[in-house]
């Protein structure tokens, strides 16, 4: 199995979820983090004191997936997230060596 | 100065207070419902008007609506003699026994200005560029606000010395003119570029229903409040204000659990608002039973009328057509029909009291207010967009515009 | 309509618009305790108290409580003349000199209906079906806190004309009724799920504090506001009011320190709602050090009464037992103490006043509240449970009632 | 009791319960700057002086500060016959026709030093261990300022009946002498860990700005109440006083777009309380375009204001001293210049009148007040950190306070 | 070593973490995530407007532990964080490369 | 490639990211976590009950990189976020597959 972790805009979570789900992934997990890259933060000012803020609001999301359905959901995520624009984000790929359903035990691609 | 009533000026220096704490808990109403990214943004918008409007009002507000109505132009719009409130600080207003001083009557007024413009930012959440709003809002106040108080309560032809339109704390110049001016907006601005997404959720809905709740404590002393004294009819115009509220808030969780199942806090909160909306016009002049009938129908109507927006597909983010606009013509309508002067000898009776023709003044209070209020909006509206532009770019508004428009972050956890 | 006095209503119309803030307060206090999956639905118990209990205040509870006391039942409950409010518009109540407009008197005294409604809720948070909760609101309001308000304020059997227990604004009438109801409600919809777990602490302080800051603004008002006159009772009543909420902060505090070895801003809050409370049949009957003690008294009791629940194996979720039955009845005695015609001839005098007579009637106020409320209440919720049912599945308790009961979320930051 | 004035008492009920109401306001709008493991600790500062100085003002502080002036000692301090407010009960107070009873200017005066303890803790955010906050707020309530309220509003040698000094308000006894604790805390409890950090930003703005408007709401009983009369100085103080905060408003959102080019919501709300501040001593002495001109010159000056601290190097972590030492000063000082017996017979004339003599105990009041609390405020700081310790140690200001000083969280979303 | 994730109900964690705690495990990292999958969101009503929320709140778990503890670890946390309902989460095993305890520097189990 | 996950304090993060990018790393993701481990938590006090909450608040970074940085990486963030005292956290690597560049499509280390 494969772990894809995707580093995307906020805004772009329904469409890379949709497309995913259209491929028939079952399931993913999204959380918020704040991403540094090339795409500058901004400045933020209180009382005249000005700071940088160098952290942008990103969603990463995680799907675990059977091999050969890896590449077609590297693909789908890089097209439902593309906007063009700097900061729109990273697709990374790692193996994963187990995978359990806790409901009912099942091992595997079967706990998918 | 002439004697002034000890008791009345009490009230009235209380009420002013009240009214001006609206604006916070319409910041708050407001700013909860729209994303976490234009928080301060939209919060900006109705505090920026305790400050702009303030101002604006006392250096030529207040004289263009309640300046002398002798003269020519005296119909239309109030003299200068009192521009910077030149000699209000020993004036004094009101009638004989109940004279209150002319700062307080002053004031009181100049916070109805500021809830106004206040109001209208509903339409504009989420994609306007403040420089921009800060002009509108200023010239909102002069050439709409100031004239129509003038019209309705300051002795123009409008109100009870003209057309006889009656309008107790501002169904017609407070809320039809806001959402009047709101609509403009829409129409203007156009659709936010998530207009219909599912992210479009409310961020904070306690933050919207403390906001509500400052909204009804507030709404005491501009209902009651604008009888002006401490009398009867501030007392009557109190229990309908709080009934209609209260009717309201049962309408519209009528109406939404019947349509959707579940009844809302949101709605709650809309409802009371409506019902608020609704009896604003007709405070001093219904009975019980007529003031709780008002704030039920508002209630119910504008619980449709939110959903006119998706029909007519402008986006009036925060409904203030289908809320103010709505509501706000329901009571004045209403009033022509249930007013009696067996609860204001001061007002006049409608349509159940036996004087149909209190209807037309009514009619007429609505449709000249909202004309008036959305051809100027639209002019003005039109004009800032062809020179400074009104609507920030396609980054800003990804980004929100608590960042790019006012370099902060609401919030840090 | 007689003359009324324009200081008085002026005094009245505010302190009635601070007696309705109190449950906006309210709302904050309680949903701020709660986990933020049921901060609406909390919120919407206090909120719909502002809608449901105003309209049936409007149409019976006010005539059922202070209709005319006259007739065979006169005693026990008010007579039919003012349904819907007939009538009031135009009525003046109060004592010769200090007449205000009835509309004043009637909305005052529903605000107090509205609120105590909203102090039940702490005890059904997290757990009550929205819909049931309603019926228990409507029946409770006309069943419960008519007839009593009617025994202590509206010339029933049980206040000052008739048994001679003294409340001054509410000790038993409000809080001890409401925790006695609220008794009964933790005791038949049963324990949280999660009852003992961690993961029950309050979900956000700050709007917990923040909901204790109104109440405690709101509650001159409530207490000052009994008076029904801006005098020097009301006066005194405001002084020792203010006076017994900082003492019940500083009891509940230094109790806290010793106990647990840190002083927290729950402990502060709650210790300020509980010398309120203990102070609020009081009032307008002693003078400041009494009134000091009081407070101090009702705050440290109240921090070993919320540990009642613990005891006695009930889930009361935010303290409406703890805080207002044990700090109202702490109340309702110290009243029969230390009253003093000195300070109110109106009044009475107590035990320390050399009047230990007086002590038999608080008692007798307090058991006969406490039976009266808790076996009305209980009734009320077992029919409700025996039909519609009480509780929420298991499933909405997991997820949460906001979502479940009202389809939103509190909270998307 | 003489025959008290029922519209005034009604007013300063109303006037007192607004003022206690700025404190929670005075809470949140310091908790919303404070990052958020600091909330209820900043939270408590403020709200534990509702307790605190409540219970010191009536043993002591009310008859030091008001007690006779009379007596060898009278133009220093108030003579002991009120000690716990012995008589208040049933005292009255003010002048003849406009007499109101004494609990209620009792308590009127006591909000006061509530508040006045609250500023002060902008200095202290996020590093005073709170039993020794406890000790220096106990000790300058007594030794600072019921003294100084004594000299200026008691009958002492600071205020009209002694140098001379206008203060209508309170800009030397509220926001002169707390901004001077606050210095003196700065410099002894010296800077936070973090300080010039990034993470050191506000974690709460929605929060800071509708503590901003409970404070602008709650200042309209603190400025038109110091009139203790519902009367056309208190309708005029109530005027500038809303028209000063609005221009407050203006003058700092324009200072900082042009220095940073962007108008911020913290600016806008900073602003406002300056104005707030600086026509405080001004309130009941000025017209209106000079009270404009003062809250916009205060907003601009403590725009500039705040950046002393960067320049001096203290941690003056919520600007005490640049927005109330700094806003108190230029109020104080300006007052001196725009004084005006034709808008208050009862005051004098400044600079502008032709009395520049009044710039003389104009200074003498902000130098007098200056040094005296900064000298007892560092004399009492320097006690406390010589034995109890004023500053938590390094692991808890990490951890942040609301968990090792209060062992609660603020959120828990 | 390998590193254990699991996605789990929220009001699961305390029960994980004690199952974990009482297995001799030393730490663990956790975080609040939102889950699509098998288990349906709900829909949420504004003014009139109805939307669909696919996601669902969850909390995840990361533990990096020994190789030979892993299969114990996974069991563990499968039985503690059962209720036999859909929505019970999943868990995931990777390979862990190498790990350094910061404040001593030791790397390998020994920073575990 | 590699990823390196770092649990430290939070108020380390700034520190972290500066060292990352004056050793040339290119971006980063972060976000808060609770952490479970030698550091004890504290106990809550409300109304008179007492919680102990074992959980205590971190920040979690990832960075991937080229492998010939990755023990640099390891290093400098071990150096930056050291106080020395316990709760400094951890680091761990794992092998990263793969790396897309959603804005270009750019794959493998072209993508970091
Ligand atoms: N080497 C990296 N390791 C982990 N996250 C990264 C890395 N590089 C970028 N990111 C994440 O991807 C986001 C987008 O990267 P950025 O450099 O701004 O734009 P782009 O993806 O267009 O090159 C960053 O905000 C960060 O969260
Ligand atoms: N393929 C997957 N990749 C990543 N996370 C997943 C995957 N499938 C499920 N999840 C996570 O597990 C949670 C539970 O899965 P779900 O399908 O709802 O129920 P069950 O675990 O009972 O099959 C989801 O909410 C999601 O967070
Ligand atoms: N085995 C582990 N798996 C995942 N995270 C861990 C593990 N051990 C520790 N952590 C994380 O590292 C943090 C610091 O660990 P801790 O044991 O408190 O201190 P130290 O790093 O000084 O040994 C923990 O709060 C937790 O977030």
């Amino acid at each position: 199995m494969k772990k894809i972790e995707a580093i995307i805009k906020p805004h772009k979570l329904d469409d890379v979820k949709d497309a995913l789900h259209t491929l028939g992934v079952a399931g993913l997990t999204a959380y918020e983090v704040k991403g540094f890259g090339r795409q500058k933060g901004h400045t933020e000012i209180y009382r005249g004191a000005e700071y940088t803020v160098d952290f942008v609001p990103k969603v990463k999301i995680e799907v675990i997936v059977d091999d050969d359905l890896a590449t077609k959901v590297e693909d789908a995520i890089v097209e439902a997230a593309r906007s063009g624009k700097i900061g729109d984000g990273k697709v990374f790929t790692y193996d994963c060596a187990g995978a359990i359903r806790i409901r009912t035990g099942e091992r595997g691609p079967d706990a998918l | 100065m002439a004697a002034i009533n000890v008791g009345d000026t009490a009230f009235m220096l209380v009420a002013a207070a009240l009214v001006l704490f609206m604006t916070p808990g319409l910041a708050l109403f407001y700013a909860g419902m729209v994303r976490s990214k234009n928080v301060l943004s939209t919060t900006m918008h109705s505090f920026v008007s305790m400050g702009l409007t303030s101002v604006l009002w006392a250096l030529a507000g207040y004289t263009l609506a309640f300046g002398s109505a002798e003269g020519p132009f005296g119909a239309i719009v109030g003299g200068l003699s009192k521009l910077g409130l030149s000699g209000v600080v020993s004036g004094v207003s009101g009638v004989e026994g109940h004279l209150i001083p002319e700062s307080v009557f002053a004031m009181y007024q100049g916070m109805f200005a500021i809830i106004t413009v206040g109001l209208i930012t509903g339409a504009i959440a989420e994609r306007m560029k403040f420089k921009s709003y800060l002009i509108f809002a200023g010239a909102w106040v002069l050439l709409v606000y100031s004239p129509l108080a003038h019209w309705v309560w300051g002795g123009g032809w409008l109100g009870l010395s003209g057309v006889g339109a009656l309008d107790f704390a501002g169904g017609t110049v407070v809320h039809i003119a806001s959402a009047a001016a709101a609509l403009a907006a829409a129409i203007v601005l156009g659709k936010r570029k998530d207009y219909g997404k599912p992210e479009l959720v409310p961020h904070n809905l306690p933050m919207t229903l403390l906001g509500a709740g400052i909204l009804w404590f507030g709404w005491f002393g501009f209902n009651a409040g604008s009888e002006l004294a401490a009398d009867g009819v501030a007392g009557s115009a109190f229990m309908v204000t709080h009934l209609a509220a209260a009717c309201g808030m049962i309408g519209w969780l009528a109406a939404e659990w019947i349509g959707h199942g579940k009844p809302t806090s949101l709605g709650a909160a809309s409802g009371a608002v409506a019902g608020l909306v609704g009896i604003t016009p007709a405070a001093g002049f219904v009975d019980v039973l007529p003031g709780m009938l008002i704030g039920l129908i508002a209630g119910v109507v504008c619980y449709y009328g939110v959903r006119i927006k998706t029909k007519l597909g402008f986006d009036d983010a925060l409904d203030v057509i289908g809320v103010h606009g709505v509501g706000g013509t329901t009571g004045a309508l209403l009033t022509g029909v249930f007013a009696s002067t067996a609860v204001n000898a001061a007002g006049a009776d409608g349509l159940l009291a036996g004087n149909p023709a209190q209807m037309l003044p009514q009619i007429v209070g609505v449709v000249v207010t909202l004309v008036f209020s959305f051809v100027v909006s639209f002019g003005i509206l039109k004009a800032i967009d062809a020179t400074v532009g009104l609507r920030v770019d396609e980054e800003t508004e990804e980004r929100g515009l608590d960042i790019a428009e006012h370099a902060e972050a609401a919030y840090v956890f």
